[in-house]
């Protein structure tokens, strides 16, 4: 099962890497929404340094939904997800392989890309430290919490827009453990426990999500 | 409800039927789809899924396959309740559904690759090769599938019937978009299954000749 | 076969509705006399406030409204799992009856909130802890209701809305705890609104009259909806016609449809 | 404690918040109820037509039989 479980994982992560162009887009999308900022707000590095962390995990939040309906939406389509339904393993397990190659190839680029997203709002330091280290830790709970959302709106017109619906409002929790450990660097404290709140409501994500998405690929596929 | 014309299998009549379907009935949103549908398969039969347009027969097989939960009735496999083998009868099952579940940014090799792996069942590049050119796509393992056509297409997809182990095939309309040939050699290859005690159930308005042990299942 | 069906389960939909008509008049009778009782308490007998002189009387709706919102999302995801586990259809009816109602009283204490924090903080709207994780709690509702009118398969649709009502309800504590620390990380006002400081008796007796009020309220609304959404849904079951037609013509499905036996057998002698 | 109506609307120098709260919350409810009281009748008038309908389709076939 294990050797099934990296088959699949090898499979979406060089499906994303072949079709270039969507993963491109989706970093693009990141990095343009980023610097939108300082065009709305205005170049002072006070009032950017103010909003950046803010910014940039808004900023993720959306590329992360963006990148979502890529997730479940071409295996749909062409029929394999049904395959993917049949495998002789649990359909929980390979909702979590999906997701967990989603964030490989999708999550990462926004992980490194941050610190000079973040430097270029005026964020230094230990603060672009603890912004890469927030979303390493955050982004997959995106991945986790967007694929209940994906899983739940495949097929249905007009599910990108439904989706945001659904989704967003359950980001709330990792947005506010993200950036807020950012700003407590900013502010001389340190950012223990927003890191490790995070972390705890990965230690959940990781093995509830992908039940509830299995849940959600069962009734859509039925 | 169901007619069945059993075919001339006398010697298989007294072993224990694999696959039983009893008293299913379905529904799609508020209609009654069929009801009260039975059937039993032996290894070595073919059953022949049939009846108009809308009236189920994607549904039975989808059922068949437990993507589907019938409202009412069992499905057994070797005399056991599918969703209580879950795994244990996924493993002996192949399906093919009306979509090809081919991806079209790789080659029919890399297809077949992946689905090996994914199933757990490598049986090598040389058998993937064989498969390939039994199907007549000979020269095209290596173009992205997206640049073959629709019977092409599905053939790669059917390659798998070549690869996998599993005992109970599940087709959807297997023969739609394949040229006589096509047909010919599938017949053939579902003639190859059955002697090897093999099961299928399958879907199709063409009609299916020449095979012995085909039972007939009357959807209406 | 009509008598067949299991009167004496309550999930089966004419029981349902037989019990819904009984009940909902004096849901709405003691709606009505809680909510005269809990005004009067609030508006003649509770003082003004020390602080806030007579603008907490909002409170009395305020945090009954919000109470509701909290608690109507609560039933929901129950209703979802008794929903998903056996698949009882009269669950997903009750689930979906109660969203619009939940949606709405969520929507009021936003609203009420929003008027209380004008003269209290000077602006309508603060980014305060709990209205802020209220107004999320508004986008959970949408989302559910959104999503269980999206899928054209009604079943299906039922089933996926259901599984977000559980997904919603295992993230509302964490969204609840994660606004109310984001809240105090950010300095947060010092008055905090439903914290009308040494509250008197009658303050808190006109509150849990008003919430009485909306609970009794939200029943009767919700049970009149799902006897709507019973009878779209089961339109052509015999209990239906029963229900509909029976009462004007003096007779059940049942002997109609003996009267209509009778009526072949004379026609054919 | 009000000294009189005019000091009891006056609600202490709330009334636009107070009587905006407590108008919007009884307006909304009251419309809630309303719409879906005209939605039921509106529901059972049609499905009665229907029913009504039907029933008389069946005793026709049956006395053309």
């Amino acid at each position: 099962m294990g050797k099934m479980l990296w088959a699949l994982l090898k499979r979406d992560v060089s499906l994303i890497v072949m079709r270039r162009q969507d993963g491109l887009t989706v970093v693009a999308f990141f990095v343009i929404v980023t610097t939108l900022f300082p065009l709305g707000v205005g170049p002072e590095l006070e009032i950017l340094r103010e909003v950046g962390p803010g910014v940039v995990w808004v900023a993720a939040l959306l590329a992360s939904l963006v990148s979502l309906e890529r997730l479940f939406g071409d295996d749909y389509r062409d029929g394999t997800l049904e395959q993917l339904a049949l495998l002789p393993c649990p359909l929980a397990l390979v909702a979590l392989v999906k997701v967990a190659a989603h964030w490989v190839s999708l999550g990462v680029p926004l992980v490194l890309l941050s610190p000079l997203l973040g430097y270029s709002l005026g964020l230094e330091g230990m603060e672009l430290v603890i912004l890469a280290l927030s979303l390493v830790l955050g982004t997959p709970m995106l991945s986790l919490i967007g694929a209940v959302g994906a899983a739940l709106t495949l097929g249905l017109r007009g599910g990108g827009a439904l989706m945001a619906l659904l989704i967003l409002p359950l980001y709330v929790p990792v947005l506010i453990l993200g950036s807020g450990g950012v700003v407590e660097v900013m502010y001389g404290e340190a950012a223990h426990a927003h890191l490790s709140l995070l972390g705890a409501l990965l230690a959940l994500g990781v093995p509830l999500a992908p039940l509830a998405v299995a849940g959600a690929l069962r009734i859509v596929l039925d | 409800m169901m007619a069945a014309s059993d075919g001339p299998a006398p010697d298989r009549d007294r072993a224990q039927p694999r696959l039983t379907g009893h008293g299913l009935s379905c529904r799609r949103g508020d209609a009654a789809l069929f009801s009260n549908v039975d059937f039993e398969l032996h290894a070595g039969e073919l059953l022949f899924v049939r009846g108009r347009n809308g009236c189920g027969k994607t549904t039975l097989l989808r059922a068949i396959c437990g993507l589907t939960e019938p409202a009412r009735g069992r499905l057994c496999w070797d005399g056991r309740d599918i969703r209580k083998l879950d795994e244990e009868f996924r493993s002996s099952l192949l399906f093919l559904g009306h979509r090809d579940a081919v991806k079209e940014e790789l080659t029919p090799m890399e297809n077949l690759a992946v689905q090996d792996g994914l199933r757990g069942e490598d049986g090598g590049d040389d058998a993937r090769l064989d498969a390939l050119e039994r199907m007549g796509l000979a020269g095209r393992e290596d173009i992205p599938v997206r640049h073959l056509s629709q019977g092409q297409r599905r053939r790669v997809a059917l390659a798998r019937l070549l690869l996998s182990p599993a005992k109970l095939w599940v087709l959807d309309e297997p023969l739609t978009a394949l040229d006589v040939r096509a047909v010919e050699m599938l017949l053939g290859l579902f003639r190859e299954h059955l002697d090897a005690g093999g099961l299928v159930v399958a879907t199709s308005h063409q009609p299916m000749e020449g095979l012995r042990n085909a039972r007939a299942l009357q959807l209406d | 076969m009509f008598r067949k069906i299991p009167w004496f389960k309550f999930s089966s939909p004419p029981n349902f509705y037989w019990l819904a008509d009984r009940l909902t008049p004096w849901l709405w009778g003691g709606a009505a006399i809680l909510g005269i009782m809990g005004l009067y308490v609030g508006f003649f007998v509770a003082p003004p406030d020390y602080q806030q002189g007579d603008s907490y009387r909002i409170m009395f709706i305020h945090v009954p409204t919000a109470w509701m919102g909290m608690f109507i999302y609560l039933l929901i995801a129950l209703y979802s799992v008794i929903f998903l586990t056996w698949r009882i259809k009269m669950a997903d009816v009750m689930a979906i009856a109660l969203a619009p109602t939940g949606a709405l009283m969520t929507f009021l204490s936003l609203w009420t909130g929003a008027l209380w924090g004008a003269p209290t903080w000077g602006t309508y709207w603060v980014w305060d802890a709990r209205l802020t994780s209220t107004l999320i709690l508004l986008f959970l509702y949408l989302g559910y209701m959104a999503l269980h009118a999206a899928v054209d398969d009604r079943e299906k649709g039922a089933r996926a809305a259901s599984l977000l009502a559980l997904v919603g309800v295992v993230n509302v504590p964490i969204i609840y705890f994660s606004v109310e620390w984001w809240h105090s990380l950010h300095q947060g006002m010092s008055v905090t609104l439903t914290d009308a400081p040494s509250m008197a008796a009658s303050m808190f007796a006109a509150m849990l009259l008003m919430t009485g009020a909306c609970w009794l309220y939200s029943a009767a609304i919700a049970l009149r909806r799902a006897q709507v959404e019973a009878l779209e849904r089961e339109a052509g079951n015999p209990w239906v016609q029963d229900e509909l037609l029976g009462a004007e013509e003096g007779g059940d499905a049942a002997t109609a449809a003996e009267a209509s036996g009778d009526l072949q057998r004379e026609v054919r002698s | 404690m009000w000294s009189g109506v005019g000091d009891f609307l006056a609600m202490g120098g709330y009334a636009p918040w107070v009587w905006g709260s407590y108008g919007v919350f009884a307006v909304l409810l009251i419309l809630e109820a309303v719409l879906l009281a005209r939605r039921r009748r509106q529901v059972r008038d049609r499905l009665t037509r229907r029913l009504r309908r039907e029933r008389a389709d069946q005793v026709r076939e049956v006395r053309e039989a």
